[in-house]
Formats: C-alpha cells, structure tokens, sequence
C-alpha cells in the first residue's frame, strides 16, 4: 500500500483512551486510498467506531482522547481540527446508531446535511439525489425523524451525510437494521459514488460478505488491534476469514440452525 | 486578655440588599474608627472585623459563630431574620444583640429577653408614631375614624411585625385597615397597586426594605397614587430608596429612627475631618451622613457607649467580656448633654435603658423626600406607652411560655 | 500498588452485595464514620461545629434524599426547600403541641408530612416530565412559604411568622452543646445514609434508575411508573423533610419560611449534580463543595487582604470558575471523579 | 368593569415584560439544549453595564446628548455581551459538547456565580439608573365610560411593543434561516450536529450573543422601570411559568404564555388574594402553569416530547 | 436436534390497525402465534414490524382489532399486564438503562418478582437479603450464558453495540418469559455473533420452551432458524407461512427479498 502515493487518509499508531482510563485502541495503522473503498472490520467492541471517531474528531464529545499516534488527511495533520472544519476538508462520518435530529422532520434533517454548502442549485440537486436513492424517504419527508423507522432513520443519516458532497465518507455500520433490499442498494449507492463520483469510503461493517465484496481493501481488527489486513480478494480467500466472518469454513455455507455450540472465536492474539 | 475591645460586624456589601447594607455598614465601622481616633474608650482601643452576609440567616449565623471565637462584644446581625436565630444562640453563648430599630417588638422586654436590646425603637414604635402622624395629619387621632389605611408589606416576619399594632391600633381608633403582602424580594407589585388604586386608601404605609422601596414608589408613580399619602418604615427612607426614582418619590414620607440625613452634624463633620480627610474614610465621602449611614453610626455609638458604661462597673480602661458589656447596654443612660460631647446633638433624644425596658427611647420624627433629599416635616413624635407596653409584655410572656422560661427575678437585674 | 482488589474473592452473592466489596473500601469508609465518631470530636472547635459540620451534615442528608428522587429516579425538583419546611415546620407542631413529645419522633413525623406533601406534589410527575416537571415542584415551593407565613397555625400563632424550639432533649439527654448536637446529627447522618444505600441497591432503587434511564423499556418490562415515581417522591421528601426539621430545631433554633426558600432548593439541586446524580456519596461531595467551599475561599481571600466586598465578589468568581472546572474535569460530578481517580490508583503504577 | 379592564390591561402588560426575559432562556434552550440558568445574571450583568456606561462614558468623553451618551453605551454594552459570549463558548460550553443537560445547567450555574461577582466588581453593587426617556406617568382611556378611567401605562407599552418587535424577528430566524434549522439540529443531538459539519462553536457565541442582546433590552426595560441592581437577577424566577407554560422551545411560545400567566397572576392577586390574604401571585403562577401542563405536558407550543422505543 | 412440539395458539393477534395521524402503521393485520414456536416476522424499512411488537406489548395502543393472549382478549394491553402474563421484549434502538450497570440492568427483569416491601428493603434484612441473592443467583446463570461476565459491573452505556444487544436479551430473559418478542437482535453483529446469537435463541427455545417472536432483516437467520414466518408490508401482511413458502411468494420477493436471495 505504502507504494500508493495517493493516501487520502493515514492513520498511524493511534491510540485512544476513554475517560482517562479505559484504553481501547492500541496502536492502529491504516491508510485509505483516494478514490478507493477500505473496509474495518471486526467483532463486537473490537473497537471500528472509535477509530473512525478518532478520524473525525468526534471522541471529545465522549470523553475520548487519541494519546499516541497521528492522523493524516491529504498529508495534513488533522487531530486538531473541529469536526467542522473536516466536512469543510471533505470528510464526513455517518455515525453508528443513526442519530438523526428527533425533532426535525426528514427533510429538515436532510438539509442540515448541506449546512457547508452555499450553492442552492447544487443543494436541491443532491437533495434530488437522495431521494432518488432512498425513495422511502421522500414518502416520509415531513414526518419528524424520532417517528419513523429504524430503518428509515438509517436512510436517513446517510443521505444526510451525502448532502454534504463528501469526498471522503466514513460510514459506520451502514447497513444495520436495513432491509437486505436495501444493503445491497446502500452498496450500490458506495459504488455509484466511488466510481462515478471519485469518493473515497472508510466503511466499518459488521456484514462481512458485503463488505468485502464492495471494498478494495480490508482490515480485521480485535480488541484494539489490526490483526490483519489485505486486499479484499485475498482476504476473502483467506481461510480464517471464510470460517469466522463469512461463514463458510470448510466450503458450504453452514445453516444457522446446525451450529451446534458457541464458537471459541480464533484469536489472533493470545 | 485581648488588650482591644472587639467588635464583629455582620454586613452586607453585596447581593440584593447591598445598596441598603452598605451604607449602614460605612456609618458602622467609621464610627468604630472614629473612637479609636479620639483614643478609645477610657484607653482602650477597639478592633473590628466584618463579616459578608448577603443578608442570608445561614450565612449570618456562620458569621456570628466565627467572630464569636474571637471574643466578640456585641452583634448586630440587621435582618429581622438572622436576629431570630441569633436569639436562640446568644444566650447560651452569653453575647449581647444590639438590634437598634428592628427585630422583634416584644424583644423590648428586658426580663424575658436578657440579652436583646432593641435600642432605640421596635417596629411597633415606628407604628405607632406613623399613626401619630396620620391623626396629626387629620387633626386629631379621632379624626382618623372611617378612614382607609393600606399596609403595603414586605412578606416576611419583618413586614409582618407592625401588624398587631396597627390591628390594635384600627380598632381603637376606627379606621380600616388592609393589608397588602408583597413578595420578597418585591421586584413585582402591579397587583399590589392596582388593589391600592382600587381600594383608594387614605394612606399607603410602605414597610419595606432593599428593591421593594424603590419599586413601590414606582409603581405609585406608575398608578398615580399620590406619594404625599405614603409613609414608610424607617428602613423604607433612605437615600438608596428613592434617589433613583428622584422627582417621582417627592412628597413621600418616612418615619424616622430619630436622625434623618445628618450632614451638618458635629459627629458627621468630625469624622470627615479625622477620617475621610485623612483617606482613613469607609466608602464614599459624599455619602457621609446619610440615613442609613448615620444608622449605622448610631447602632455604633450604642455599641460603644454600652461598653463605656460597663467599664464604669467592671473597671475603667479594661476590655469587658460581653457578658459584662450586656450589663452595660442594660444600664445605659445617654442623656442629652452625653449624646451632645458624642457629636449627635441635634441628631437624637436621650436614650435610657432598664432592666425591664432594653429599648431605651420611643421617640420619631418623619422626614420628606423632596426630590432630592429628606427632610424633617414633623415634629417629634412619642410612640403610645399606653399601647404598646401591654403588647410588648403580653407577646413576651407568651414567648417566654412557649420556651418554657421563666421572667428574670428582680435579683438578676443588679448583676 | 495497595489498592487493588485482585486475590479478593468473593465465594458468594451476598459478598459480592456487600455495600464496599472491595476490602480497603470498607475499610476506609469504617475509619471515616470512626473517626467522625471519636476523631472530629478531639479536634474540632466550637466554630467548626457550630459553623462548619452541623450544617454540612444537615444538608448532606438533605441532598441525599434529593439525590433519591433527582439522581436515581430522574425526577427534577425544586421543591425541596418547601419539603425541608414542611418537616421543621410540622416536627414543630407536634412538638409542641403533644405534649411530652420525644424529639425523635416529632423529628420524624416532620418527615411523614413531608413524605405527604411530597406524594401530593408529586402526582404531577406521572404526566409532566424532565424540565417542565420543575414547575409542579416549584409550585410546591411558592406555596408552602405562602402557607407557612399566612396560615397561623403552622407557626402557633406568632404574629411574626416565625418559631422557635429550645430545651432540646433526647432520653433525657440534652442536645445543647455544639458537640451532642453534631453527633446527634451524626447519628441521623449515618442512619439515613444506610438505609438509602440499602434502598438503591435494591430493587426499588433498580425501579427508581430504570424510570430515570427509559421510562418506556422500564413500563415493558413490568415496572410501574406510578409506583417508582410517587415512592421516590416519598421516600425524598421524608429523608428531606427529617432534614429540614433537623435544620430548624437543631442548627438554626428559630426560623421563619425564608430559611427554606427558593435558594434552598437550588442550592440542594446544585449539590445533587456537582456531588454526582445517583450516588449517595456524591450526595455528601456536592454538600461539601456547595456548604464549605465558598467559606474556604472567602477566608482565603480575607487572608490576602481584600476588603469585605471584594472577597464577597472574588468567593463568587472563584466559586463559579470552580464549579465549571470540575464539570470540564468530569461532566459526572465528584463522585464519578472520585471513582475514576480510584481506578487509576487500581492500574497505578502500571498505566493500563 | 374598568377595573377589571385595568388589571387585565395591567397583566397584559407584566407579561410582556416576562416573556422578555423568558425569551433569552427559549432562545438557548431552543438553539443548544442548554437550560441557561445565568439568564437572570446575565439581564443584570448587561444592564449594569448600559446603566453604567451610559454614565461614564458621557464623562470620559465629554458628551451632552443623552440620547447619544444612551447609543453608546447601548453599543458598548452589548460589545460586551458579545465578549461574554464568546467567553462562555471558549472556556465553558466548547469543553462540555455532549454532554447531558443537567451538567450544562450545572455549567450556567457557575456562570451564574462568575458573572454576579464579576459585576458587582466592575460596576458595583448600588442601585443604578437607566433613563433612556421612557414616560413614567399614568395615562388613563376611556376617561369617559368608566369612573376615573382606565389606566394604563406608557412605559409598559413601548415595553410590550419591544417585546413583539423582538419576537417577531426571532421566529422569523428559526423558521426561515438555515442557520436556524443548524441551532435546532445542535439542540437536538450535538455530536450528529458537528458529524455533518456544523460548527458548534460559530453557533454558540452566535446564540449566546443574541441571547446577550435579548438580556441586555430586557435589562434596559426592567432597569428603566426598577433601576439596576441586584434583584433584578430574580425576574428570572417570574419568567420560568411562562417558558415552561409556553413551551421550552417556542419563541411565540414565551409571549403567549407571558400573556396567560402575567394576566392569570394579577387577576388572582387581585380578585383572589384578599380572600386568603394575599400575597398568593407567585405560587398562583405556577400552579396555572402547572394546570395547562396536566394537558399539554410539553406546553403550549413546545415541540412535543419524543419517547420511543 | 431434539425433535420440538409446537402446541396451541398462544398469541393471537386479529385485524389490528394502526395509525398516526395520516401514517397508516398497521391495517387489518391478524396472525398467530403458537406455543413453542419460533415465528418471524419480516418486511422492508417502514413496515410496520416495531409497531407490531409494540403493539403487543401495550406501547401503542392500536385503533382497531383485538389480541388474544391464552385465551383472554385484550382490546389493548397495559404493559404492566402483558409484563405480568410473561411476555418479554427487546428492543431495535437498544432502550437499556444507561446510567446502570450490566448485573442491575438484568437485575430489573426480575423486578416483577420480588416481593419484599420498601422496609424490608431498606434494612434489608432476612428476606429482603436472601431474596435478592436468589435473584442474583438467577442472573449470573443468564451471564454466563450470554458470555459477558467480563462486564457485569461496567455502565452499559459505554458497551459496544453489540455487547448491548446482548445485555438487552439478558434482561428479556431475566423475566422468564412464556413468550419473547425480539426486535432485530442481530443487527450490528458480524457472522460470528449472529451464530451465537442463534444458538442462544434456539436455546432459549429448546431448553425453557419459550415462544420466540423474532423480527429480523437477516434473511439467512429467519429461513434457518424460524418455524413459520409473517411478512408486512407498508402495514399490509403479504405472507404468512414456512421459511420455504414464503422465501417463494412471488409478493414478498418483489417486496422485500428481491431477486438475489
Ligand atoms: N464512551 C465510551 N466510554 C468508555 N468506553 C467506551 C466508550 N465507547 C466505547 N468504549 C469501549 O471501547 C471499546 C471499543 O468500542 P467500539 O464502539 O469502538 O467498538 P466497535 O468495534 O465499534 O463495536 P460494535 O461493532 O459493537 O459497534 C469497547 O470495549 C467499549 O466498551
Ligand atoms: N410513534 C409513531 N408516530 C408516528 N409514526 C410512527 C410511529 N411509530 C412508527 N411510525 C411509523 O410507522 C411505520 C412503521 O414503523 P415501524 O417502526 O413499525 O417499522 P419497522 O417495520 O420496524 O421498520 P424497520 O425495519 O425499519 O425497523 C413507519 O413509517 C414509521 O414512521
Ligand atoms: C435592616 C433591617 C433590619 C430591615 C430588614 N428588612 C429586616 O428586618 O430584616
Ligand atoms: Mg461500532
Ligand atoms: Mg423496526
């Protein structure tokens, strides 16, 4: 990778403390190239959404710090820099778990989204856009966020973060609690974007068929850690990774119903 | 031990009723610094220490227990409030409340209030010669039958001390009495004056104190209620009171604690000319003499001159415990010709205490704000011991009932 | 190095429940109440006692049951001042009027009627929430220093509006002295502390947190709120009210409704928050910033030579600056705080 | 009947001058979700500092005009709202994003402290006047119909007119401006707000300041009307029914609700308060605060209050 | 596997409708559920699943029909009751309680049975003391079955998502439910978890003979692991049937599963 001289996003050695007390990264590297989609992925608390909070400056907010390390963007340092000033820069997080804006309505939240933007014609084109993707959302457009679905709320944050012409989109967890529809489309839309629109992803996902499908390149992290990264194919052929994260150890897919016993998950550090 | 007499002084320099506080603790503290100019008492000098209260009873009480360990003399908390407290705590820490001009009324009364001394005048007092005034006013006490009184009070145990007087007072004499409470801190008296403009009283009696002065002249601007009908307490006529409402407040009076503004005063002038000139002056020089600054002068001089006459009996020229000071504030006898060599002549009546009377004088005049400053319209008025020594005596013994304490034996009296 | 609770295994459940499962906690914590006991006694002066420790205690079990109803059941109030009346108020009442009254039961009684004011007030709650919930208890407060200064009866009739205790005594001894009447409110203290904790960490206490946290879930999976809410509202306000009946018979001896007005209640809120919201310690942290804190800085700046006014305003900024500084350190009050530094302590000197 | 037109008009009228301090609280609540509980600090802060200037400044510089001497320090004084603002959002708010609202109020309280102490040392503790002309005497209407006429009061007009003026003017910003939809977003959840770029800090001062503004024409009335010192911190108090009657978040929300509960207020005092002896306005306040939320738990014209699972 | 009896009707659910205002959540729906089953129920973003569950569970209060739950009818059910008669529920947003810790998050399932008064308890004496052991006792069975023994004592709120989840069946369970409603409990988990989040369903459902009612996007979980499976859309049912039935109804494959499933 290193031989790429256009890194968009690199991150080197970080680690992060919560509460002043709570070490949950340990010394993360990765980098994402431009125009490029990169995939985090890992189990539950491995810790994908604290390195992309690392990356867009949403850690003081939960009382996190980055303690070692540096964080690049374009070859600038951004630790210091206000979530603001990213998504002026480009860079522009979906956040884990929705948060989308209760009281307003879909629409409202969706042109919260274009805050950064000034030109009105390029906002109403991309509010188009978004409606086009997600078209459930145009139904809901003037239902106040806090009451629609899960699902839609979803929808919801990430067109919200698309109105915002990124260049660089962090997306956590896109596809949680979307209907299987509706992650493919997600993916489709990534893949529109990427390749016709030359945005850069950092995505973590827990669906690791689909993750690895989409992306270029990937990286599997535990407690903390990368314990292993590659291209997407080469991590898809990857024996471990086929028996762990796509369920197809030993060639055929395994029925959910036959696993017999709780997996003693692999770990790849003692 | 100490080689100083010492004095604690509860004050209030910030907060709500700073504007009023302050002055009071000026006029307090110069006059300390102006008896040690003059040489002490009998040689002893004085040392004072002040104690920010916000005008709170919590903090008030944390004050007096501090200055307390350092062998205080005499307090003067000035808040009705904290004076009921401290009535509780100084007996059994054997310290004297000076509470010249507030408190409670039945306070007055020696033999069951050891160690209170409401120099100079209880509410029921100012009530009273407010009344006086009013039948003067009329032609005649008499006079004053069918006509409306409205007590406009700030609605708390201080406002709601002249009630049983007036209530006394109504019946006697026939008029009719409303009341009308006002919240404190008094920010807030549309509805009061509205009830005033419907109810037209005769008179408007303003019990008052900080904001709710100056707001209630206001308002009687605002509603056009004449402020020549308006007589206020002697803590609702000061300067602070009405100098921002200037020419709205003219024509409104107040009864006063004996003195009114005192610029001329020798006392005044002496302690321009030893202190304030010399840059050793509390506050601004401009403010010398004003009323609440010559309260608190006053309140001082009572302190001092308790001590003074304590050492008469415990040894001149010595610190007297407070417990010996108590003696001598129950013993005071300013008579004219003392209260003159002090500076104060012109400014108050002798005062004389006993150990059934700890009040000492009952005497008032009422002053007239007119436009931009106080001034005397009355003569002196003389509250009616007729009336208010059975209250005082009736509302004590209660108190004394509900304590379960019994009246000071004659025998107690000498000591 | 010494603080850690490795190689303390507990072999059962109620070990586990202990109120300190951590042996040097507990260890602590006995030395503390032994040395508030034995030790404070020895050394404090009268200023201290009077001044200082009565009223810090009193307080403390005020803010303790605060806690209770705005720290574990997340009801808002800001009506304590008048819950804290209504005990001195009504503990007076009893006392005076049965005659042979014993101290601790008027004392208590006062926290019965607060406990029903409190209920009454709290009725509110099952409809009104969060911010707005202030308002019914600020309701409370306004009315009750309205009632005691108008209704006659409450005061026994004094003109003034105020009242007054004294002769207190409890199995005959005097509670006279600064001393007996720190350690009798000591005892109160500890008590109350106690069965507080007890209550928290028991399912009533899990009821209490669940409303606070999410109401909804809590209704699904069997709480009911009605229940949660009015018996935080009760057992707040009888601890409250014991407080305020303590606040008037012991430390101030006579008061009048202003003792228990509108600033009352904030600065009980104030202490609930800073000392930490469900927790009982932190009731006792935030009763420490809020009563002594000011004092401290107020002598200091004595000490420094500003003049009267000016340490009164300089108390003011330093005091503001200090409580926005504590917050920025942890946004969860003193206690969180407390509990952090104790974790580090566990991890020190190995960081992490 | 006069009377009764007197007391509503007067109550009309009261109202109006809470629903000016009640707006500053709306305005932060509304734009950060912040309960600032410094908004009464802050009306006497800036009115000590108009009161103050408005007397120095003619001096340091030798003006006669009073009405210039009054732009001035209108002008200075809300220069230092501004600083203020600014102030808060850099050493206070900035270091507490995310954080729940109790803490935050917990913040203002410190504020609170910071500001009544620094005040009073720079502008000090007495009673200061504000005359900015505003006419004190009674004017009386229908002098014909009614015996002795209905009164009213000229300064608590231009006082209601202010009010009116200012609301109109807020309402506008939060429904029609981007800026506004981005405070409401802020107010809603602070780390999503700045995940799509909105610059919590830019917006804070900029709320805090309008917020400083408002306080500070609340604190020009109230000061003209009592003069400024130090009680002037407890309007706040009277505010409170009236947001929360009017709903937190309502701009219109806090003049209704000013109407309702400065009118409800002094028609008890005045009709009721004699029968139990008065003195019963400020509980009766809440209590009919309380009244309307029993049916509309978020107030008037709050935005209602989501609970779901 | 252990051959499963399925038994009668234990839920019935008949011509429900529900609406907000002009949003029509629910129309006319009706299906059932039985005992010891485990039935799913699937459709697109929207379509009224949550409501459904909600429904049931006495959080809204729908404008028409009636659910049967053993044989009583309820026009609509208080939550308090339908906690009381054994029905357990998780939640799609994670509604745990933030402030408290995992042990007395699960601790509050067992709430509905601990019967000691607020006395007992705050002196906490005899039984009180021994209650509340037993009822630890019961708890700890559940952690370690759901493998977070590590977190007992940590704040939830600062859990990851998934671990959440897991603490968000726990309490579920901590009720010993007869029938479990789950919403989405697998989402935010990678492959791993999702099998182990299966096992402990199906466990559930073996060992305690739960009724599991299970809305779930993941297609290979619900068509493995359910027994019959209700599909919604836009509020209207458009399947009801087998795993194999309804993976082949035309309707829901445009619906809902398109082409490539
Ligand atoms: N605000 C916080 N305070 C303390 N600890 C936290 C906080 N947020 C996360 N953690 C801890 O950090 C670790 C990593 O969490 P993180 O949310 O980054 O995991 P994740 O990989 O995104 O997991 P998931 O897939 O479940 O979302 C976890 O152990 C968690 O407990
Ligand atoms: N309280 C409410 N007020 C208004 N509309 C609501 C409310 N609850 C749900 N809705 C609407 O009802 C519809 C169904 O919502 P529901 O949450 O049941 O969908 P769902 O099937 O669970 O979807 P998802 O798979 O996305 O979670 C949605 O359009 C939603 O916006
Ligand atoms: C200066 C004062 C003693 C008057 C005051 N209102 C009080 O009685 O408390
Ligand atoms: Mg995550
Ligand atoms: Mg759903």
């Amino acid at each position: 990778m290193s031989t790429n001289p256009n890194i968009v996003l690199n991150v080197n050695g970080i680690e992060v403390i919560y509460n002043h007390v709570i070490l949950v990264l340990k010394g993360v590297s990765l980098n994402v190239p431009e125009g490029k989609i990169a995939a985090i992925l890992g189990g539950n608390g491995a810790g994908k959404t604290t390195t992309l909070r690392a990356i867009s400056n949403l850690l003081k907010g939960e009382r996190g710090e980055v303690t070692k390390g540096s964080i690049e963007l374009r070859g600038e340092r951004i630790e210091n820099l206000s979530p603001a000033d990213l998504v002026n820069r480009g860079v522009v997080q979906v956040m884990e778990g929705r948060h989308c804006f209760a009281h307003l309505t879909i629409e409202e939240n969706l042109m919260t989204g274009s805050y950064t933007r000034t030109d009105k014609a390029e906002v109403a084109r991309n509010l188009e856009k978004v409606y086009n993707y997600f078209p459930r959302l145009k139904t809901r457009r003037t239902s106040q966020a806090a009451y629609t679905s899960g699902g839609e709320q979803q929808m919801c944050a990430i067109g919200r973060a698309l109105m915002a012409n990124p260049s660089v989109v962090l997306l956590d967890e896109p596809s949680m609690g979307l209907a299987p529809q509706i992650v493919e489309e997600v993916f489709e839309i990534v893949k529109d974007l990427n390749t016709k629109e030359k945005v850069t992803f950092l995505i973590a996902e827990q669906n690791t068929n689909m993750a690895l499908k989409y992306a270029d390149y990937g990286y599997i992290m535990e407690s903390g850690r990368i314990v292993m990264d590659g291209a997407a194919g080469d991590l898809r052929n990857n024996e471990d990774v086929k028996e762990f994260y796509l369920g197809m150890g030993g060639g055929e897919r395994k029925s959910f119903k036959d696993v017999k016993s709780y997996k003693r998950r692999k770990r790849w550090l003692a | 031990q100490a080689k100083e007499q010492f004095f604690p002084v509860l004050v209030y320099r910030t907060g709500a009723y700073a504007p009023n506080g302050v002055p009071w603790a000026n006029g307090y503290v110069d006059y300390l610094k102006l008896v040690n100019a003059r040489g002490g008492i009998n040689g002893v000098k004085l040392s004072f220490e002040e104690c920010e209260t916000g005008y709170a009873t919590d903090k008030s009480v944390e004050c007096y227990e501090r200055l307390k360990g350092k062998g205080a003399t005499v307090f003067q908390p000035l808040s009705t409030g904290a004076t009921f407290a401290l009535t509780e705590k100084a007996p059994i820490d054997k310290i004297p409340l000076i509470t010249a001009g507030y408190g409670r009324s039945e306070s007055a009364d020696g033999g069951v209030f050891k160690w209170n001394f409401p120099l100079a005048g209880t509410y029921w007092v100012a009530a009273d010669a407010i009344i006086q005034q009013l039948g003067k006013k009329e032609g005649g006490l008499s006079s004053l039958k069918g006509k409306k009184i409205a007590l406009v009070y700030h609605d708390s145990p201080f406002g709601k001390e002249p009630i049983p007087l007036l209530q006394e007072r109504a019946s006697q004499l026939g008029f009719q009495l409303s009341l009308l409470p006002v919240t404190a801190p008094g920010v807030e008296q549309k509805a009061t004056w509205l009830q005033v403009r419907q109810q037209r009283p005769d008179y408007v009696v303003l019990w008052g104190w900080g904001v709710m002065n100056s707001t209630a002249l206001k308002e009687a601007q605002a509603t056009g209620y004449p402020r020549e009908k308006m007589y206020g307490v002697w803590w609702a006529g000061a300067e602070p009171d009405v100098k921002d409402v200037g020419q709205g407040a003219k024509g409104y009076n107040a009864v006063t604690m004996q003195h009114g503004t005192e610029k001329g005063a020798d006392v005044v002038k002496e302690i321009l000319s030893k202190l304030h000139d010399k840059g050793q002056g509390t506050g601004p020089k401009e403010e010398v003499g004003d009323v609440l600054y010559m309260r608190g002068l006053m309140s001082a001089m009572f302190a001092v001159e308790g001590v003074r006459q304590a050492q008469e009996k415990y040894g001149k020229g010595k610190v007297v415990t407070a417990e010996q000071a108590r003696w001598g504030y129950e013993n005071l006898n300013l008579t004219q010709a003392k209260l003159d060599a002090l500076g104060f002549k012109g400014v108050m009546r002798p005062v004389s205490t006993s150990c059934q009377d700890h009040m000492g004088a009952n005497w008032a005049r009422v002053h007239t704000w007119d436009g931009s400053k106080w001034q005397f319209t009355s003569d002196w008025l003389q509250a009616d011991e007729q009336i208010i020594k059975p209250m005082v005596k009736a509302a004590a013994d209660k108190y004394a009932a509900e304590k379960k304490l019994t009246r000071r034996a004659a025998s107690d009296c000498g000591s | 190095m010494f603080y850690r609770e490795n190689g303390q295994f507990k072999t059962s459940y109620r070990a586990d429940q202990q109120i300190f499962p951590i042996a040097q906690d507990r260890w602590a914590i006995l030395a503390l109440i032994a040395f508030a006991f034995v030790g404070v006694p020895m050394l404090a002066d009268e200023y201290l006692f009077r001044a200082i420790f009565i009223p810090f205690l009193i307080l403390s079990l005020a803010a303790l049951g605060v806690n209770i109803l705005v720290g574990y059941c997340g009801q808002i109030s800001l009506g304590s001042g008048a819950f804290m009346a209504v005990g001195a108020y009504m503990a007076y009442n009893t006392y005076i009027r049965i005659e042979g009254m014993p101290l601790i039961l008027a004392l208590l009684s006062g926290g019965f009627f607060a406990t029903l004011v409190g209920i009454f007030f709290g009725f509110p709650s099952l409809r009104v929430k969060g911010l707005y919930l202030a308002v019914a208890t600020l309701a409370a407060q306004f009315f009750c220093d309205w009632a005691f200064l108008r209704v006659g009866w409450f005061t026994n009739n004094n003109a003034s509006g105020s009242v007054s205790v004294s002769n207190l005594q409890v199995l005959g001894m005097p509670i006279e002295t600064p001393l007996q009447k720190y350690l009798f409110c000591l005892a109160f203290l500890v008590v109350f502390a106690l069965l507080a904790k007890n209550l928290v960490r028991s399912s009533i206490g899990r009821e209490w947190m669940a409303i606070r946290d999410m109401d909804v879930a809590a209704a699904v999976i069997g709480i009911r709120p009605k229940y949660a809410k009015l018996s935080a509202f009760a057992v707040s306000s009888f601890i409250v009210g014991v407080a305020g009946a303590l606040w008037g018979f012991v430390h101030l001896g006579s008061w009048e409704p202003a003792a228990f007005s509108i600033d009352r209640s904030f600065q009980l809120l104030f202490m609930v928050i800073i000392g930490g919201m469900g927790s009982i310690m932190g009731s006792f942290f935030g009763a420490a910033f809020i009563v002594l804190l000011p004092i401290f800085i107020e002598r200091i700046s004595l000490l420094v030579g500003l003049s009267t006014a000016a340490a009164a305003h300089m108390t003011f900024m330093v005091f503001g600056a200090l409580i926005v500084w504590f917050l920025i350190v942890e946004p969860h009050g003193l206690a969180k705080l407390w509990s952090i530094g104790k974790q580090k302590l566990r991890l020190w000197p190995f960081p992490h | 009947m006069g009377f009764f037109l007197e007391t509503l008009f007067g109550g009309l009228m009261a109202g109006m001058l809470y629903s000016l301090v009640a707006l500053g609280f709306v305005l932060i609540f509304k734009a950060s979700g912040v309960f600032n509980f410094a908004q009464g600090a802050m009306v006497l802060f800036a009115a000590l500092a108009m009161a103050r200037f408005s007397q120095w400044i003619p001096q340091w510089l030798g003006i006669e005009s009073k009405l210039l001497g009054n732009v001035l320090a209108f002008i200075v004084a809300a220069g230092c709202m501004f600083i203020l603002a600014w102030l808060i959002e850099r050493l206070v708010l900035r270091h507490l994003v995310n954080q729940e609202g109790v803490t935050l109020l917990m913040a203002t309280l410190g504020i609170t402290y910071f500001l009544d102490g620094l005040g009073q040392t720079i502008f000090g503790s007495d009673i200061y006047p504000i005359d900015v002309g505003m006419p004190k005497d009674p004017v009386f209407l229908f002098e014909n119909v009614f015996e002795g006429g209905v009164l009213v009061n000229q300064e608590d007009i231009i006082a209601a007119v202010i009010a009116a003026c200012l609301v109109a003017a807020l309402s506008l910003f939060f429904q029609k401006t981007s800026t506004g939809r981005a405070l409401r977003a802020v107010a809603d959840d602070h780390q999503a707000a700045q995940s799509i770029g909105i610059p919590l800090n830019r917006i804070w001062v900029i709320v805090w300041c309008v917020a400083g503004i408002t306080a500070l024409v609340a604190g020009v009335i109230w000061g003209s009307k009592l003069g400024v010192q130090f009680s002037l911190t407890t309007v706040a108090l009277r505010a409170l029914p009236v947001i929360i009657l009017g709903g937190l978040t309502s701009v219109p929300g806090a003049i209704i609700g000013g109407l309702i509960i400065g009118v409800g207020e002094k028609l008890s005092e005045v009709y009721l308060g004699p029968m139990v002896g008065g003195g019963i306005e400020i509980w009766f306040a809440y209590v009919l605060a309380l009244v309307f939320l029993l049916f509309r738990p978020q107030g008037l014209f709050g935005e209602k209050i989501i609970d779901r699972v | 596997m252990s051959q499963k009896t399925i038994g009668d009707v234990i839920l019935d659910v008949q011509n429900i409708s529900l609406r907000f205002g002009g949003v029509k959540a629910l129309t006319d729906i009706s299906f059932n559920v039985k005992e010891h089953e485990i039935r799913a129920i699937i459709g697109p973003n929207g379509a009224g699943k949550s409501s459904m569950l909600n429904c049931i569970n006495g959080v809204y209060q729908p404008q028409e029909g009636q659910i049967t739950f053993r044989g009583q009818h309820f026009k609509h059910m208080n939550s308090r009751q339908v906690a009381e008669m054994g029905i357990a529920r998780t939640f799609q947003n994670l509604a745990l309680f933030k402030g408290m810790s995992v042990i007395d998050n699960i601790m509050t399932g067992r709430n509905l049975r601990m019967k000691s008064n607020l006395f007992l308890q705050a002196l906490r004496i005899g039984p009180a003391q021994r209650e509340e052991e037993q009822h630890r006792e019961f708890v700890e069975h559940i952690i370690d079955f759901l493998e977070i023994q590590a977190f007992r004592k940590t704040p939830v709120g600062q859990l990851p998502y998934g671990l959440q989840k897991r603490v968000d069946l726990g309490r579920a369970l901590a009720m010993e439910p007869q029938v479990l409603l789950l919403d989405e409990p697998m989402a935010g988990m990678n492959l791993e978890e999702k099998q182990d989040m299966s096992r402990f369903i199906l466990d559930v459902n073996d060992e305690f003979g739960t009724t599991i009612v299970l809305i779930e996007h993941d297609m290979g979980v619900v068509m493995d692991i359910s027994d019959r499976v209700v599909v919604l859309d836009y509020g209207k049912k458009i399947g009801d049937g087998t795993p194999e039935e309804v993976r082949t109804n035309e309707e829901v494959i445009s619906a809902y599963l398109g082409t490539s499933h």
